[in-house]
């Protein structure tokens, strides 16, 4: 057994549109440990979606396209594998949760149909029964009132918080080893968000499961994970343990985020500091450091040349920067 | 009208417009538009690009629509242009019932020539002679040139109609809304066709001798035409109205209008320049399909007799005509169908490609 | 359930009344006089003011209107003006048979090609076999009906000249038959019909494929570790067809109509060909009661179709 | 007693504007004859005032009709009862020539930068257009206005020709402030200005808000769902739950001292970006969902999901109070 669960080399998801290609994740690499909680932070367009439909295999193609890198899973290159093999691990060693409840369950079949289908589809030999049975008892385990009652009823019968629910009984239907979760609380209010993390931190704890968080809320994270992943514009520009992300931050635009957002705990009078600009526009050609024309530390340097992920400080702390803090 | 009324304005909200839909929007990817000028740069020497151009821009690139077009302004020109010159081409005919006569004569297209009949293409008659030794090429152009007349006509009542009402029912609602989606109800439930059939039948003999003497619409077998035009515009325009309707209400929905009415715009103002401008792509969409069933109707009411008479020409009379002799002269049959099914298609294409080019969601 | 179908009642009495209120004024304000002209060259004053009162011509438009009704309520037509004192219904009842005959059999065809090739097109969108089929779909689904007849009856001529063949251009079996020789009469008209629906119901199909295929569910359902065949087949088929429904609904009303056109060509003795012929001869009675079978047919197939939509989407519950 | 309070407030003079019992209902129809069969409460019963110069947040999740209460204000929805008054002007009952005067004064900052502007207008006509119709000025002294208001919001006046679609999300966001501003209102409701840009975009809209409130002396009703950006952008905060406000306090007070539990919750479930922080905090997890405003619960509308609630919350709907000296709220048993 491989140390690490993932293993993310060299990872170039491009897309490849009239206008031009889009490099939506250009040289991605990271690691995850069995049972690891990771963040993936980033603002849109910065690739940390594209990154987890990489993992998964399911970039809409056309346009999309890996180009390049590998995909280590549990030492198993997953970009090497057949569709048939590809479909065996989906649902069973690596799951999914998008973003809006609302629109990823199927509106003409009941929920408990809609667990106990991905059941039979990978354990081989169980009946219908036993597979509904295993829907109902994850419908409990998501804390849905009333289960054997509700698995009966259709998606529309529910709210988007009960809807999110249903969506992670069926990510961990079957035991996986890892669950990527794409903005599973972006669409919902702040009490609904709370009831839902502290449900997905629990039972992946519960199931052994390691947990990949993609978000552009840096206080998610902080609640949530142990390691963060910072991306901007298809890179990875910082890579820690979470309180390092947050004490210590070392490149420019990790800085620049955690000033910009305004914490419920701050002082009164204090001001934002805004990172100015826009990011780039990821269909051209970009040379140096893609935060260079927003980075208040910016140096002839990092115009020129790309900055590598390189250890900073102490530990596992890694930032792309010429200049780190 | 056939079943192709409902593409434009599905029956139900349920279904999908039936557009072109391209290659699914990237998930992360749509924030950034390109072209979006960065604040950090100064300024450049580069036109605005309104919403309009930039359609025009994506249709220039659509070769099916761009031949459509060309196909449709030959058609005009043709039937506009096309007997002027033709008769101007041929010579003197020496025509052993009427003696020597002119092109301007010969190649009209009610003139009979007993002793041509049915003939192939030569070089006095480009395309040959029906059962009646008159030209085809003449009558053909004159069919055009019904089709045409009638299709513009049917779209500005149409247009009109359609706007006016759509924009009142859906800004306002209140009983045009009521009357209006009663008045739909009973168009899709009562087959337009049967209704133009009806409405001309009955008129018919009334406006053949009533309005034969009107200049211009009038002479030559057309005095119908107007009542056909009334007809289709009457059983059309409804169709339009509501689905003017539908779009009206999702524009007085967008956020723009409510900012327009924090501006202090009166409602005309909003409903003229906010509603109306946004109207435009759909409309004419909308109305370039409805011209094909416009060209359609017209061509089956004068198919089953009931519209253009003798000596008139129109391109369903000519198919109508023609097909009695369809298994000995099937040449004159097949020169007007083609010619329908060609102005018809190119109608189609331009429209289908007017919606993709409109459509934002197959922008590049 | 019972308010929906209650509603929907009130809906097609109000359409019923729609049309025949227009149809009915139509013929009242017409110019011309019936009677006269079915009296022609035998006019008689007495016969002419009897035959007034008879077809209760004589009476006041809102009461002959309200006679209508009436009969209309027990399912009387009344009786034709050109064949005097045929009842509407007898002239009638030949055509009904043939034309839904000829409208079935096209609808069979719309569902077993149109559905089937717009799924291919959707799922093979922007590959030639799409822009195949959907070429040949507009072009089938843009061209005039009648052209499209003409042009077929030009080939079966031309094929007939060559091989000697003697297969009809025109006319129609004895319905509901299917010998040979009725197979021959039908073929031509039912696969003319057929395809030019059926090119609008792949038109639909395709749309409303790609519409599912865009849709967070099918990558929930690809997630799940589900074969694609499966996505496809479960997943996107289903909710793909829901929008059909309605169009099938719709398209019954709207089949008969189509059917005016192929009928006169094909020489079909249809309703569509007795409503021509009753329009050239003013016979009011029998146009109004063509209008109201084809109201009453479109409102059907709507309802028939909400029925339908219910039992598919669990979203939608008639009130 | 609240509304006593409220009401001397206003006697000083220091109040903009005052909301007094303000409800918007809507009909859902049905049924066999298209009846009124029921009622969404989107807002039932609101009492507010907006000093002159303050921002007042205005918070709560989806649906609790934070967003209706802005637009009834504005009289862009009418409200089905209730007084609005602007500068002492009450609103609900001009006829419509008198309000459209009236809108000189009051303006609104959008949500969506996409789709608040017309697609079919360029930067320029988007901002003359309240400028136009008011008559202020000939179209040079138009055109210098805009130009103007342009490089204010922080825009190269150089675009006035481009299209909304050529501009990023924040920069649309800055073109619809420049357009409120043009006349130079004195009160400004800004309907969730920045939750639909991207975090690194949004500190610079909000920092431009408070310049300009700084310079041209506005009032703002802030409206949003984002607890942070609210309490770091307002003085005083209201905090909405179906329909109703339950809390209303200065944003300092409010944070540390809630006193209602609806927004005890709302606060202890908002992440803070500090891991230190997080572990410490103890979350208070609501139990289920917000109920419909078709049939909100009797007496206080949170008892079902309320850990305090006794049976008179069940029967008796807690009216408005003031607690503590200018912390008003709306519970049976707060602190």
């Amino acid at each position: 057994m491989p140390e690490n669960l993932l293993e993310v080399n060299n990872l170039k998801t491009y897309f490849f549109t009239r206008s031009g290609v889009v490099k939506a994740v250009d040289d991605v690499s990271f690691t995850m440990r069995p049972g690891e909680a990771l963040g993936v932070v980033g603002e849109s367009g910065s690739g940390k979606s594209v990154t987890a439909l990489s993992i998964i295999r399911l970039v809409a193609s056309p346009p999309g396209k890996i180009v390049g890198g590998e995909i280590l899973f549990n030492g198993e290159n997953i970009l090497e594998k057949n569709n048939d093999e590809m479909t065996e691990l989906r649902g069973s060693k690596i799951s999914m949760v998008f973003q809006d409840p609302m629109t990823s369950l199927n509106p003409v079949f009941t929920i408990g149909y809609q667990i106990a289908e991905t059941v039979k589809r990978h354990r081989k030999g169980i009946s219908n029964d036993q597979a509904w049975q295993r829907a109902v008892e994850m419908l409990d385990l998501v804390r849905i009132p009333d289960a054997r009652r509700r698995a009966k009823n259709y998606p529309h019968e529910f709210s988007g918080g009960m809807r999110q629910r249903v969506m992670i009984a069926i990510a961990l239907a079957c035991n996986p080893q890892l669950l990527i979760a794409d903005e599973p609380t972006t669409a919902l209010d702040v009490t609904i968000q709370a009831q839902i993390l502290e449900l997905m931190k629990g039972l992946a704890k519960e199931f052994g499961t390691a947990l990949m968080l993609i978000t552009h809320d840096l206080g998610v994270v902080a609640g949530t994970c142990e390691h963060v992943i910072v991306m901007y514009a298809g890179h990875i520009v910082e890579s820690a343990p979470v309180r390092q992300i947050f004490q210590t931050p070392a490149h420019p635009y990790t800085i620049g985020l955690l000033q910009s957002i305004p914490r419920l705990d701050e002082k009164r009078g204090t001001r934002l500091t805004p990172i100015p600009g826009q990011p780039p526009d990821l269909s051209r050609e970009i040379i140096g450091c893609p935060y260079a024309p927003r980075c208040p530390r910016v140096q002839p340097r990092c115009r020129q040349e790309r900055p590598e992920l390189k250890p900073v400080g102490r530990g596992e702390q890694l930032a792309a920067c010429f200049y780190p803090s | 009208m056939d079943m192709r009324d409902r593409e434009i304005q599905p029956a139900s909200p349920l279904i999908a417009p039936d557009t072109n839909l391209m290659v699914p929007a990237e998930p992360e990817l749509l924030v950034e538009t390109p072209g979006v000028i960065p604040e950090t740069e100064g300024p450049k020497e580069r036109k605005p690009v309104s919403p309009l151009r930039e359609s025009l821009r994506r249709l220039r690139r659509d070769t099916r629509a761009m031949v459509s077009l060309g196909v449709i302004i030959f058609m005009v020109l043709l039937s506009l242009f096309g007997p002027f010159v033709y008769q101007h081409l041929g010579g003197i005919y020496d025509s052993p019932d009427n003696g020597p006569i002119p092109a301007t004569v010969y190649r009209t297209f009610y003139h009979q020539e007993l002793s041509r009949q049915d003939e192939l293409p030569s070089a006095q008659y480009w395309l040959g002679t029906d059962d009646l030794g008159r030209d085809i090429l003449a009558r053909l152009m004159q069919g055009l040139l019904v089709s045409i007349s009638v299709a513009v006509l049917v779209e500005v009542i149409d247009i009109t109609m359609g706007i006016l009402v759509g924009v009142l029912a859906g800004y306002f609602g209140g009983w045009i809304d009521q009357v209006l989606a009663r008045l739909t109800d009973i168009i899709f439930a009562f087959p337009g066709l049967l209704f133009i059939i009806l409405l001309t039948g009955i008129f018919g003999t009334w406006a053949d001798t009533t309005l034969s003497n009107v200049p211009i619409v009038g002479p030559n077998g057309n005095a119908r035409l107007l009542l056909v035009s009334a007809a289709l515009a009457l059983v059309s325009w409804p169709l339009m109205a509501r689905l003017v309707r539908g779009q009206t209400l999702q524009i007085k929905e967008q956020q723009f209008i409510e900012a327009a009415r924090t501006a202090g715009s009166s409602n005309f103002k909003i409903i003229w320049r906010h509603i109306i401008p946004n109207l435009f792509s759909i409309v004419v969409v909308a109305a370039t399909l409805d011209i094909s069933n416009t060209i359609i109707g017209e061509a089956s009411i004068s198919l089953l007799g009931l519209g253009v008479q003798q000596p008139g020409s129109s391109l369903g009379l000519m198919i109508s005509e023609a097909s009695n002799a369809v298994d000995t002269h099937p040449w004159e049959v097949l020169v007007p169908s083609l010619t329908l099914a060609i102005l018809v298609l190119a109608f189609s294409f331009l429209g289908d490609g007017l919606r993709d080019a409109f459509d934002p969601r197959t922008k590049d | 359930m019972i308010q929906f179908l209650i509603k929907r009642l009130i809906g097609l009495v109000f359409v019923v009344i729609g049309v025949t209120f227009i149809t009915f004024i139509m013929g009242y304000f017409a110019p011309g006089d019936p009677i006269r002209t079915m009296l022609g060259e035998h006019f008689s004053p007495q016969l002419y003011a009897q035959l007034r009162h008879a077809y209760g011509l004589d009476l006041p438009w809102y009461e002959q209107y309200w006679n209508f009704l009436v009969h209309l309520a027990h399912f009387d037509f009344g009786y034709s003006f050109k064949t005097q004192g045929r009842p509407v219904w007898d002239i009638l009842k030949d055509g009904v048979p043939v034309s839904m005959e000829l409208a079935l059999w096209a609808l069979v065809i719309y569902l077993l090609i149109g559905v089937p090739v717009g799924i291919i097109s959707a799922l093979k969108a922007n590959t030639w076999v799409d822009t195949l089929n959907m070429g040949i779909m507009l072009v089938l689904y843009a061209m005039p009906i009648f052209v499209f007849c003409v042009l077929v009856q030009v080939l079966i001529v031309f094929i007939d000249q060559e091989t000697g063949a003697n297969w009809p251009v025109a006319n129609w079996g004895t319905p509901w038959h299917y010998t040979w020789t009725d197979i021959q009469f039908k073929l031509a008209p039912v696969l003319v019909f057929g395809l030019a629906g059926a090119a609008y119901f792949a038109r639909i199909t395709r749309t409303s494929m790609l519409e599912v295929m865009r849709q967070d569910y099918i990558r929930t359902a690809r997630a799940k570790g589900l074969p694609e065949r499966l996505v496809i087949y479960r997943h996107a088929l289903r909710n793909a067809l829901i929008p059909l429904i309605t169009v099938t609904g719709v398209t019954l009303g709207f089949t008969i109509t189509g059917a005016f056109l192929i009928e006169n060509i094909f020489n079909i003795p249809g309703i569509g060909t007795i409503t021509v012929s009753s329009v050239l001869d003013r016979d009011y009675p029998v146009i109004q009661a063509t209008a109201v079978l084809l109201a009453i047919g479109v409102v059907l197939g709507n309802l028939l179709a909400d029925i339908a939509y219910t039992l598919v989407d669990p979203r939608i519950k008639l009130e | 007693m609240a509304q006593q309070q409220m009401a001397t407030s206003t006697a000083t003079g220091t109040t903009l504007v005052e909301v007094k019992g303000l409800k918007v209902h809507f009909p859902i129809k049905g049924g066999l004859f298209n009846r009124t069969i029921a009622q969404v409460k989107a807002v039932d019963g609101v009492d507010l005032t907006i000093r002159r110069g303050e921002t007042l947040g205005l918070v709560g999740e989806s649906g609790c009709g934070k967003s209706t209460t802005g637009r009834a204000i504005l009289q862009l929805i009418k409200p089905t009862a209730g007084s609005v008054k602007l500068n002492g002007v009450e609103l609900t009952k001009l006829p419509p020539a008198e309000l459209r005067k009236k809108r000189a004064e009051m303006q609104m900052i959008f949500q969506d930068p996409f789709g608040s502007l017309d697609p079919r207008f360029t930067v320029g006509q988007i901002i003359a257009e309240p400028l136009e119709n008011f008559k202020r000025g000939n179209a040079r002294e138009i055109r210098e206005q805009v130009a103007h208001l342009l490089e204010v919001v922080g825009l190269n006046p150089y675009y006035v020709n481009r299209f909304p679609h050529e501009f990023s999300g924040g920069q649309r966001q800055r073109i619809g402030i420049a357009r409120a501003l043009a006349l130079r209102p004195s009160f400004i409701v800004a309907d969730e200005p920045v939750s639909a840009l991207d975090v690194s975009i949004q500190a610079q809209v909000v920092n431009l808000l408070q310049d300009l409130q700084a310079e041209f002396g506005l009032t703002y009703l802030f409206v949003a769902h984002n607890l942070s950006v609210v309490k770091h952008i307002s003085d005083r905060v209201a905090v909405m739950y179906l329909g109703r406000i339950v809390e209303l306090a200065a944003s300092e007070k409010l944070y540390e001292l809630p006193l209602h539990p609806y927004t005890q919750a709302l606060l202890s479930a908002i992440p803070v970006p500090d891991p230190e922080v997080e572990a410490r905090r103890k979350r208070i997890i609501l139990e289920g969902d917000v109920p419909s405003p078709v049939n909100p619960p009797p007496g206080c509308n949170f008892h079902p999901r309320c850990w305090k609630a006794q049976q008179i919350c069940r029967e008796v709907t807690p009216l408005l109070e003031e607690k503590e000296r200018d912390h008003y709220v709306a519970c049976h048993f707060p602190g």
